[in-house]
């Protein structure tokens, strides 16, 4: 399933490996219990949190290691079929917003208020218009990200559910999920994407 | 005469009577410094309002004054920046930041022996103009320069 | 003076500045370049040391119910003995019986020689402002007197060995409504978060560079930070529930990261965003 | 009681060099805290050096100063092992002077 590179870690934890004496399953299953017991629950960040879903807990490894195109394709299939678009069709929204929501890091915190809406801190990885200079490189760059595809039907649909749900197309993106996991509503998303392929957007300047 | 001149800027407070004085050639800005915090010009919401309270009216821009300065910051909570005045009888260092709520950040007066260079390390909330205002043998010379302001880290 | 004439005003001294200076108006330089600058410039004149200095005299002074000082606390290289001794934490205390790093080790310590019971010795792990937290000035004093010395996390004990094993599990564990682990932002080259550079803790480069920065004058928050506050922050900020101070995951992922970070000469406490 | 100062004092050719280091809040009066209530104004107002009794650098500060403070200037006629004094006031009248020797 794992086709391990040899990294640093991984020599170090075969030389541990005998000696600590457990399983790679003993010792998931033992850093899970550890870190039951290591976290304690305060605002909205509850315990369960540490339960993984599926796709987390096949994603739990080093970049080094590829998944298997088996369980790529089951975690794409089954990230794909959570994906719901918007009943009214739309799926673009107000760019400007969208603007406000990718400069924005808050939300699902402990330290953050429920009651305010989260953002998307799409600028802590990509570069997205080119006027804010401080902007990350985890993801690729989004500059011009419409204007290199333009905003047919199937790039609004591809778009939208991207953000939806990365890794409906991607197996174990870095991305977070944002609409199956609940951070921002269907309107944000719809912003999101508006940001991402309107025309008049500052990325596609 | 000391009593009666602190009484003045009490009394009076407003930058006009500073400025008046300063005019006059009655009070000198250092001996202010050295006395009593100047209230008034600290107060002051824009760099004109500030530059007046300090008595510093029609200053002229200068290229021998360099504000040593990063022009990024990575955080605006602290911001290190160095203002050093090449005018010959240079006696005071002003660094007044213009989209700060009170432009005023920090005067230094500078004794003969002192060398006319200071750093100090500031707040800044937004991307801004920051000026340097010099008071070198009576007369006022102004530099500016531009800091941005980055957003910074995860962002929560 | 009116307004728009300070403006032609303050468009001439750029101009001055300009021809006298004109390196100091370079627009073509990057902005990362930049950052550089802003970073090296305030490299000279750390707050830390004034966490460093309250730190001192804390470990030097009597208090708790026992009126001890802290001078006999065995931070592993024998009772009393400071220097060095964090390049060679986390480790495993006999007396104990656990692996501790240094924050969990001055908590025993505070309770076997102090007398505080651990609920009064950990009241306070973080500072803010003007309340302010004795484990980040005694942990500016401490890791200072590591300042050069090459870090030596050996994995000799069996409780060593594991605590390692976990951490790594724990570095990969994705969880919370993000998907985030620490893997998400710390283990390629050459990512950065907005304009901060990640580095990659799984290799030794990186982890070298990260681990022996820590503690910190964090300038964000004026306020100087340890490991356990580094960890701490970085899960509230991949949405997992609080991390508890000098919990077993904490010790884990620290024997993980420290250990990986062996070689290199311990350069804190440094100044950072 | 305020924490002391960290004070370096290094003279070459003639010239000495003063980094200094403060500790202090350096509230705006803008900021509010963890309840919604905005926190008064703290900060350092002023500060002076003297060596000799001389004094060899004095300054007036806003709130705008940076949390736990950093100032440095040079200025010339010190010589190794003289003392140099710093003292800050800040806007609630707390004190603080601290030395150092010139090295």
């Amino acid at each position: 399933m794992k086709m391990p590179r040899t990294t640093l870690a991984g020599l170090a934890v075969a030389a541990a490996a005998g000696c600590a004496g457990m399983s790679d399953q003993e010792a998931t299953q033992r850093a899970l219990e550890v870190m039951q017991a290591s976290f304690s629950e305060r605002g909205q960040a509850k315990l369960d949190r540490l339960n993984q879903d599926e796709a987390q807990k096949l994603c739990s490894i080093p970049p080094s290691v590829v998944p298997s195109k088996e369980v790529t394709e089951r975690i794409e299939k089954a990230n794909l079929a959570s994906i719901r678009y918007p009943a009214d069709g739309r799926l673009l929204g107000d760019w400007r917003q969208g603007e406000r929501i990718a400069q924005s890091g808050i939300g699902k915190q402990f330290s953050d208020d429920p009651k305010v809406a989260s953002g998307a801190n799409c600028y802590a990885c990509h570069q997205l218009s080119k006027a804010e200079l401080s902007f990350g490189t985890i993801g690729p760059s989004l500059y011009n990200f419409g204007k290199l595809r333009g905003a047919s039907e199937p790039i609004q649909r591809y778009t939208y559910g991207k953000v939806y749900n990365s890794q409906a197309f991607t197996a174990c993106s870095n991305m977070p999920r944002f609409g199956h996991n609940g951070i921002l509503t269907e309107q944000q998303i719809k912003d999101v994407t508006a940001l991402l392929l309107d025309p008049d957007s500052p990325i596609n300047k | 005469m000391l009593h009666s001149r602190r009484k003045v800027l009490k009394s009076g407070g407003g930058a006009g009577v500073l400025a008046l004085l300063f005019a006059a050639g009655i009070v000198r800005p250092g001996d202010v410094l050295a006395q009593e915090w100047n209230q008034a010009a600290f107060s002051t919401k824009t760099v004109p309002e500030a530059l007046r309270a300090l008595g510093a009216t029609g200053p002229a821009a200068s290229g021998a004054i360099q504000i040593k300065a990063p022009e990024i910051a990575e955080n605006g909570a602290v911001v290190p920046i160095a203002i050093e005045s090449k005018l010959p009888g240079t006696e005071s260092i002003t660094l007044l930041i213009e989209k700060n709520p009170q432009p005023l950040a920090a005067s230094f007066t500078i004794p003969a022996g002192t060398e006319p260079n200071v750093s100090t390390r500031v707040k800044i909330g937004e991307s801004s103009d920051v000026y340097a205002l010099v008071k070198a043998d009576g007369k006022f010379y102004l530099a500016k320069k531009e800091i941005k302001i980055t957003l910074g880290g995860c962002g929560g | 003076m009116k307004p728009s004439s300070i403006e032609k005003l303050l468009a001439a001294a750029a101009l001055a500045a300009a021809a006298l200076y004109p390196a100091a108006l370079v627009h073509s330089q990057s902005a990362v370049d930049e950052i550089a600058k802003y970073r090296q410039q305030l490299q000279d004149g750390n707050p830390a040391e004034l966490w460093e200095a309250r730190g001192e005299a804390l470990w030097k002074q009597k208090r708790g119910p026992k009126n001890a000082s802290l001078e006999q606390c065995d931070l592993g290289k024998g009772a009393g003995v400071v220097k060095g001794a964090y390049a060679e934490l986390p480790r495993h205390f006999a007396d104990a019986d656990r692996v501790m790093d240094l924050e969990t080790r001055l908590v025993h310590c505070m309770v076997t020689l102090q007398g505080f019971s651990f609920a009064d010795a950990t009241r306070r792990p973080f500072g803010a402002g003007t309340n302010r937290s004795d484990f980040e000035a005694l942990g500016a004093w401490i890791t200072a007197e590591s300042r050069g010395v090459v870090m030596n996390v050996a994995l000799r004990h069996e409780k060593e060995k594991a605590a390692y094993r976990l951490g790594e599990k724990m570095f990969y564990f994705r969880g919370g409504p993000h998907d985030f682990a620490c893997a998400t932002c710390h283990s390629e080259n050459g990512k950065r978060i907005r304009l901060q550079d990640l580095p990659n803790l799984t290799e030794k480069t990186g982890a070298q560079l990260g681990y022996t920065t820590w503690p910190a004058y964090r300038v964000s928050q004026g306020e100087l930070r340890t490991f356990q506050w580094r960890l701490y922050d970085c899960f509230r900020q991949q949405r997992f529930p609080e991390l508890k101070f000098t919990s077993d995951a904490s010790i884990a992922l620290t024997e993980f990261l420290a250990h990986n970070a062996n070689g290199a000469p311990f350069n804190a406490p440094a100044i950072k965003r | 009681m305020a924490d002391p100062m960290r004070i370096r004092a290094a003279a070459r050719d003639g010239t000495v060099n003063v980094r200094v280091l403060m500790a202090h809040e350096m509230e705006t009066g803008q900021r509010k805290d963890s309840a919604g209530n905005l926190v008064p104004a703290h900060f350092i107002s002023k500060v002076t050096a003297t060596h000799q009794g001389k004094t060899v650098l004095s300054a007036q500060w806003g709130p705008a100063v940076a949390k736990n403070p950093f100032l440095e200037f040079n200025f010339k006629g010190g010589q190794k092992g003289d003392k140099i004094v710093v003292t800050w006031e800040d806007n609630k009248g707390d004190k603080r002077s601290d030395e150092a020797v010139i090295n």
